[in-house]
């Protein structure tokens, strides 16, 4: 027994030893590598991103990426930036915020990207943010809503509005707009952004005046959610606040409609997808939700964009892309005007954007990095997302 | 302790599973030191008796009391900690730890050190833990298996399986030993050599035994007492010399003539 | 012991020469490790199928963080960690006192329902974040903190199996009923067996918490609990060294497999991932290691007695 | 009232649903005593055959009872000979390994379809088309009835009664049967053990298109990771019924659908995910059994 023990510590101690070697041995052949490869590659400016490609919610991933691509590739086409090439090097995490962690590392510390762009959840930003704000790196998030995110540290700036501000904006359409004051609120329990706007919409609306009937939860990837919707139709609700994902409201509105619901449904950007309307059919007509932009605006660059996004993925953007899309712009302006390539550079010419136009409205950021920027109300016509109204913050 | 004392007594036992019965109001007692067999054609419900006995099944009727206390609703390791243990018929070793490691775990209610002495291999820990190899290793020498004390138990050859059963039943320190079958398929010789090491197990840990064997020439050999067990219900116990005249039994075991 | 004291000074000498990304694979792969040789002690050893280690590791996380949290001293670190690990452990307890007359499959199907109750329950508890999670956990965990996890952990378990509980637990996965008929009360053993897996899992999910500084319950669901599994069964159930080298294997596996996608520009990491474990449950069932531990597959010079 | 009607309504369809998924787990338990952690994969690939057949048949613009059964059968079929290549390719060399070994495998199936399918088909979840029209069968009051309900639940049971007569009253099923109690005997009575396991796995994949396509045409959400959940749930469903007993499929799935509804509906939504694992830690606990199954003491 004894002869095991002293076995096995050998065996361990020269493991370790042998396997942190290892490590720090590659990380010199590495650090070496790159450092050769940064010579060459002086012309190029690399940007990192960390999307889900893969995942439950790899579609959204892949909406953002995909817009950015486009804007790189466009900007490349116009001789990038000071006659340097954009580079993207996305790393995908699964759809898992501890995956996000290891890919923002690696962008950091192996790809030596000068910002990180990523990602659409607020819970794998929240995972990313420590990291990107320790190694004094920039990092704009694309999708995350929930505030915590930019109050990590000062290198974190988001697209996206957040939580507070999205969920008042349909508050105070149904009760100045439609005047309604009864109404019942159906959130996904599994999804952060869901109850985020749930909470926020709810506390805006019963302060001013309006009455919540009913509460209910359903979880992200049910087919079934009938048992709620009848509990809602037994409270008589004028409207249903349904914050989430489109990829379940869909389904949602089809069985409320089944039910005999025939109220309004509204929720937040992530309705914006054609997906909605696909697989909600008739029942999403007549339904609204707050979103960044109005896809058929008439704004020249709203227009080049869905047009430009059609033509080269044969599909409407999403409102994850739309973001995608700016967040690119910004970086792209950021690191143009920024005294050097180091992060706090960047940083400071990310604080001082002003006006900034993207397809998502005119983007300055406040003190917290998040964008200050205008919600649009939209209703879903023939299929359509018809403009109804511009909700300022 | 005197001999003659009852160290297990069945009262009245009745058992059914569904409609079967198995075992129907089987009683006898067995004395301390003593060796007896059980014997009966397949399906009389000896297994049974040892289920029973070591808690795995509980009677529909009756009981059994081991040294004067009732062993109901007791569960296994419980009844092998007051002194019962047994082989099994289909052989049930722990088949790919060491055969050293198969007795250890039967001296399991004889260590006393707590889990801080493992962890930190404290002289009382490093202490019990030789003090119960050697007990063990003493053990498979008796039945000349120290050799193979490091192999895993299955790569034995059969025999020494069913040999080291029974030195992993006598490790739990028990006083009364049940062996179910220990002699099945060994050749003469091996089973000659058994019947010398049950003799000489019992007279050197001075246990009890109780077996069920189809061999003849073993249980003619070995027992004090005979029981012979036919559709549940005992029809002949005594003597050896006593059982081979019976009518009974013999009916049963080569059927009526008619 | 000796190994356990130079493992850990070993790493915190050399921690800075390690670049950030592999010191962050390092700790994950250490974490791993805690979390392997936790389920194995429970499956591998013990012969109890487990599904449901990441809601015990969940508990762990929680617990832990929450109290960082309210005390962010990083000197409490320690007793974080152990709380993790008393919480889980206690909900080893819990579960497994009615649940272990259970066998085989249905037990591992109660533990899967247990760990997805576990994750439904953080989802509804607003105080710890629900849905959203909980951000800003203090940043403890460092490769140190987690090697000696890890080298404790392994020494626990090796010196555990030293001894007549260990045998006892290695004696329930054999065989159960023999295992009662050398005395063995295989109902105490099971639920010692579950809570101390438990228990590192708990701090395993502890070092996890404050390694990724945030948490949610999306984190812990039974894909995670399958991770682990896989990583216990590649190593071979039951040898501490072979899930040992398969967790790490399998945390560096995905990032290996990397530069794949990179140059392919589609995601095929997941596909041979899922690929090579089919595979090598066909060639090799009884996983890399077998019930063998590494160093007895060294030819040591034997020692003249 | 209204509303407890139309509740109960509800939880038979959404119980059909995981019955019918349910029945295919206990197929196979049955027989291997394996479970087939692949099988709601195998149910997300029969509705992903069902979304391209009618695309390419454009079945979609004349939706109709003969639509229906023409993707039906044809998604069956296909999930048919997939589930004859995981049997063959994954769990039957195992079969006499360890059963962690065979789980691990599954695990793996289930995985490998996954990603396989978020490469193939895309991550982006897609629309069933519509295959046959929903039309309401009855309304009264507010609670209503359409023939997606009917369709669901008469498949089911349809399916259930022909599987329970094919394994109780046909030589195949026969010799399922002895495959199940011991699988050595049964190879040695002559039994073509390998065939008939690939047959009923065969059998168990096609219950999982049908359901796919059912699915699809009731809840036209499709997308790669739609068979994970419904399938745990159902698995659930299968273990409560007591698994290897296709009535208690049926009926445990019955349980879980309605027991879920009620739940969601009186109690809380939010918690409605905790039932199904609840009910089936609880139901092992009173009777690890389930409803059917037969309770087999270990032989000693």
């Amino acid at each position: 027994m004894k002869k095991t023990s002293i076995k096995m510590s050998i065996s361990t101690a020269l493991f370790v030893l042998f396997s942190l070697n290892a490590c720090t041995k590659k990380n010199d052949a590495t650090q070496q590598a790159s450092t050769d490869n940064a010579k060459p590659a002086a012309s190029e400016i690399l940007i990192g991103s960390v999307l889900s490609i893969t995942g439950p919610e790899a579609t959204f991933g892949i909406s953002s990426k995909n817009a950015i691509d486009m804007v790189f590739e466009k900007q490349n086409a116009l001789g990038g930036i000071d006659g340097k090439k954009l580079k993207l090097i996305n790393l995908d995490n699964q759809s898992k915020p501890e995956e996000s962690a290891i890919a923002i590392t690696k962008l950091i510390s192996q790809e030596k990207v000068v910002a990180v762009l990523g990602e659409v959840a607020s819970s794998r930003s929240i995972a990313m943010a420590p990291i990107a704000q320790s190694n004094q790196i920039p990092m704009l998030s694309t999708g995350a809503t929930n505030p915590k995110v930019t109050q990590i540290g000062d290198f974190i700036f988001r697209t996206s509005f957040i939580d507070p501000f999205q969920g008042p904006v349909l508050s105070k359409f149904i009760l100045e707009n439609l005047k309604l004051k009864k109404v019942a609120i159906f959130k996904d329990i599994k999804n952060d952004y869901s109850m985020g706007l749930a909470q926020f919409f709810k506390e805006h609306f019963e302060k001013n005046g309006g009455q919540i009937v009913t509460e209910q939860s359903y979880s992200a990837g049910d087919i079934d959610f009938k048992a709620q919707l009848t509990a809602i139709r037994s409270k008589k609700p004028e409207f249903v606040y349904l914050p989430g994902y489109y990829t379940d409201i869909g389904l949602i509105l089809r069985q409320a409609r089944e039910l005999g619901i025939k109220v309004a449904f509204g929720g937040g950007d992530g309705w914006d997808s054609p997906k909605l309307f696909e697989i909600g059919g008739n029942a999403s007509e007549g339904c609204y939700f707050s979103n960044h932009y109005s896809a058929d605006a008439q704004d020249p660059m709203v227009q080049e964009f869905v047009k430009d996004y059609q033509a080269k993925y044969g599909s409407v953007p999403d409102a994850l892309a739309a973001l995608g899309y700016d967040s690119a712009l910004i970086i792209i302006q950021a690191i143009r005007s920024a005294k050097s390539l180091s992060g706090p550079d960047i940083r400071d010419a990310l604080k001082v954007i002003k006006d900034l136009k993207g397809v998502t409205g005119t983007i300055t950021f406040n003190e917290n990095r998040d964008p200050i920027k205008s919600a649009v109300v939209l209703k879903i016509e023939n299929g359509k997302q018809a403009y109804v109204t511009t909700i300022n913050p | 302790m005197t001999e003659g004392k009852k160290i297990l007594s069945f009262d009245h036992l009745t058992m059914a599973f569904g409609g079967l019965k198995v075992l129907t109001d089987v009683h006898f007692d067995i004395e301390e030191h003593e060796i007896v067999s059980m014997i009966g054609p397949n399906g009389a419900g000896k297994t049974t008796v040892f289920n029973i006995t070591t808690g795995i099944y509980q009677p529909n009727r009756g009981s059994v009391r081991f040294c004067g206390n009732e062993l109901k609703n007791r569960s296994t390791y419980e009844i092998t900690n007051m002194g019962i243990s047994r082989t099994f018929q289909n052989i049930r070793l722990f088949k790919d730890l060491s055969v050293l490691h198969n007795v250890m775990i039967a001296s399991h209610q004889h260590y006393r050190y707590n889990p801080l002495q493992s962890l930190l291999q404290t002289k009382a820990y490093r202490a019990e833990e030789k003090q119960q190899a050697e007990r063990c290793m003493e053990i498979l020498g008796i039945f000349g298996l120290s050799h193979r004390a490091q192999e895993q138990a299955k790569h034995l050859p059969y025999g020494e399986q069913r040999k080291l059963e029974i030195v992993r039943a006598l490790a739990t320190g028990a006083k009364l030993l049940l062996l179910d079958e220990p002699a099945a398929g060994m050749n003469e010789q091996e089973t000659h050599g058994l019947m010398d090491l049950i003799q000489k197990v019992q007279q050197q840990f001075q246990v009890t035994i109780l077996l069920i064997e189809h061999d003849m020439k073993l249980v003619m050999g070995i027992s004090h007492r005979i029981i012979v067990l036919h559709h549940g219900e005992i029809i002949a116990q005594g003597k050896p010399e006593h059982i081979r005249q019976d009518k009974k039994v013999i009916e049963a075991y080569l059927g009526k003539p008619s | 012991m000796i190994a356990l004291a130079a493992a850990t000074i070993a790493t915190y000498l050399l921690t800075p020469y390690i670049s950030s990304f592999y010191l962050q694979m390092l700790t994950l792969a250490g974490i791993n490790v805690v979390l392997a040789n936790g389920l194995n002690l429970i499956s591998g050893i013990t012969g109890q199928l487990s599904l449901g280690h990441a809601g015990f590791m969940a508990i762990g996380a929680y617990a832990s963080a929450y109290f960082s949290l309210q005390y962010s001293d990083p000197n409490y670190f320690l007793l974080s960690l152990l709380l993790g690990g008393l919480f889980a452990g206690a909900f080893g307890l819990l579960l497994g006192l009615p649940t272990l007359r259970l066998k085989g499959d249905y037990l591992a199907i109660v533990t899967l329902g247990f760990s997805e109750m576990i994750r439904v329950l953080f989802l509804n508890m607003g105080s710890l974040g629900g849905a959203r999670g909980l951000p800003q956990i203090p940043h403890h965990t460092n490769l140190t903190w987690v090697v000696f996890a890890a080298a404790a952990t392994l020494f626990f378990i090796h010196r555990w199996m030293n001894s007549y509980f260990g045998r006892a637990f290695l004696a329930i996965r054999e065989d159960e009923m023999a295992a009662q008929s050398c005395g063995v009360n295989t109902t105490k053993y099971k639920v010692m067996s579950f809570s101390l897996g438990a228990f590192f899992a708990g701090v395993a999910g502890a070092l996890f918490a404050h390694q990724l500084t945030y948490i949610s319950p999306s984190i812990f669901t039974f894909t995670k609990s399958f991770e682990i599994l896989t990583m216990v069964v590649l190593g071979g159930l039951g040898s501490l060294s072979g899930a040992t080298f398969s967790a790490i294997l399998l945390t560096f596996l995905p990032e290996v497999l990397r530069p794949l996608q990179q140059i392919t520009h589609i995601d095929l990491r997941m596909i041979i991932y899922s690929l090579l474990l089919i595979i090598l449950m066909l060639t090799r069932p009884t996983g890399i290691m077998g019930k063998r531990e590494i160093w007895e597959l060294i030819p040591w010079p034997k020692r003249k007695a | 009232m209204e509303n407890f009607l139309q509740h109960c309504i509800n939880g038979l369809s959404l119980g059909s649903i995981y019955a019918l998924i349910a029945l295919g787990y206990t197929m196979v338990f049955g027989i291997l005593k394996l479970i087939n952690f692949a099988h709601g994969d195998v149910y997300m690939v029969g509705a992903f055959v069902g979304y391209y057949l009618s695309a390419f048949l454009g079945l979609q613009s004349q939706p109709s009872m003969v639509s229906f059964f023409i993707v039906l059968v044809t998604s069956m079929s296909v999930c048919a000979i997939l589930g004859f290549l995981i049997e063959r390719i994954a769990y039957r060399p195992l079969r006499s390994s360890p059963r962690i070994t065979a789980l691990i495998t599954a695990i793996g199936m289930s995985l490998l379809l996954e990603y396989v399918a978020q490469l193939v088909f895309g991550p982006d979840p897609k629309v069933f088309p519509m295959v046959l029209e929903r039309r309401d069968l009855f309304q009264f009051g507010e609670v209503s009835l359409n023939n997606y309900h009917a369709l669901i639940v008469s498949v089911s049971l349809t399916l259930m009664l022909l599987l329970r007569f094919l394994v109780l009253h046909t030589k195949f099923g026969k010799a399922m049967r002895a495959i199940s109690e011991d699988i050595t005997t049964a190879s040695l009575l002559g039994i073509p053990t390998n065939r008939i396991i690939s047959i009923t796995f065969m059998l168990g994949a096609a219950l999982a298109g049908a359901a796919g396509v059912l699915v699809g045409t009731v809840y036209p959400r499709i997308d790669p990771l739609m068979g994970v959940i419904p399938g745990m749930k159902a698995f659930s469903a299968a273990v409560i019924g007591g698994i290897g007993n296709f009535p208690g499929a049926v009926l445990g799935g019955i349980i879980m659908g309605l027991s879920e509804e009620m739940v969601a509906a009186y109690i809380s939504s939010s918690y409605r995910d905790a039932l199904a694992f609840g009910l089936l830690i609880f139901i092992l606990l009173v009777k690890p059994s389930g409803f059917f199954g037969k309770y087999q003491p270990e032989k000693v």
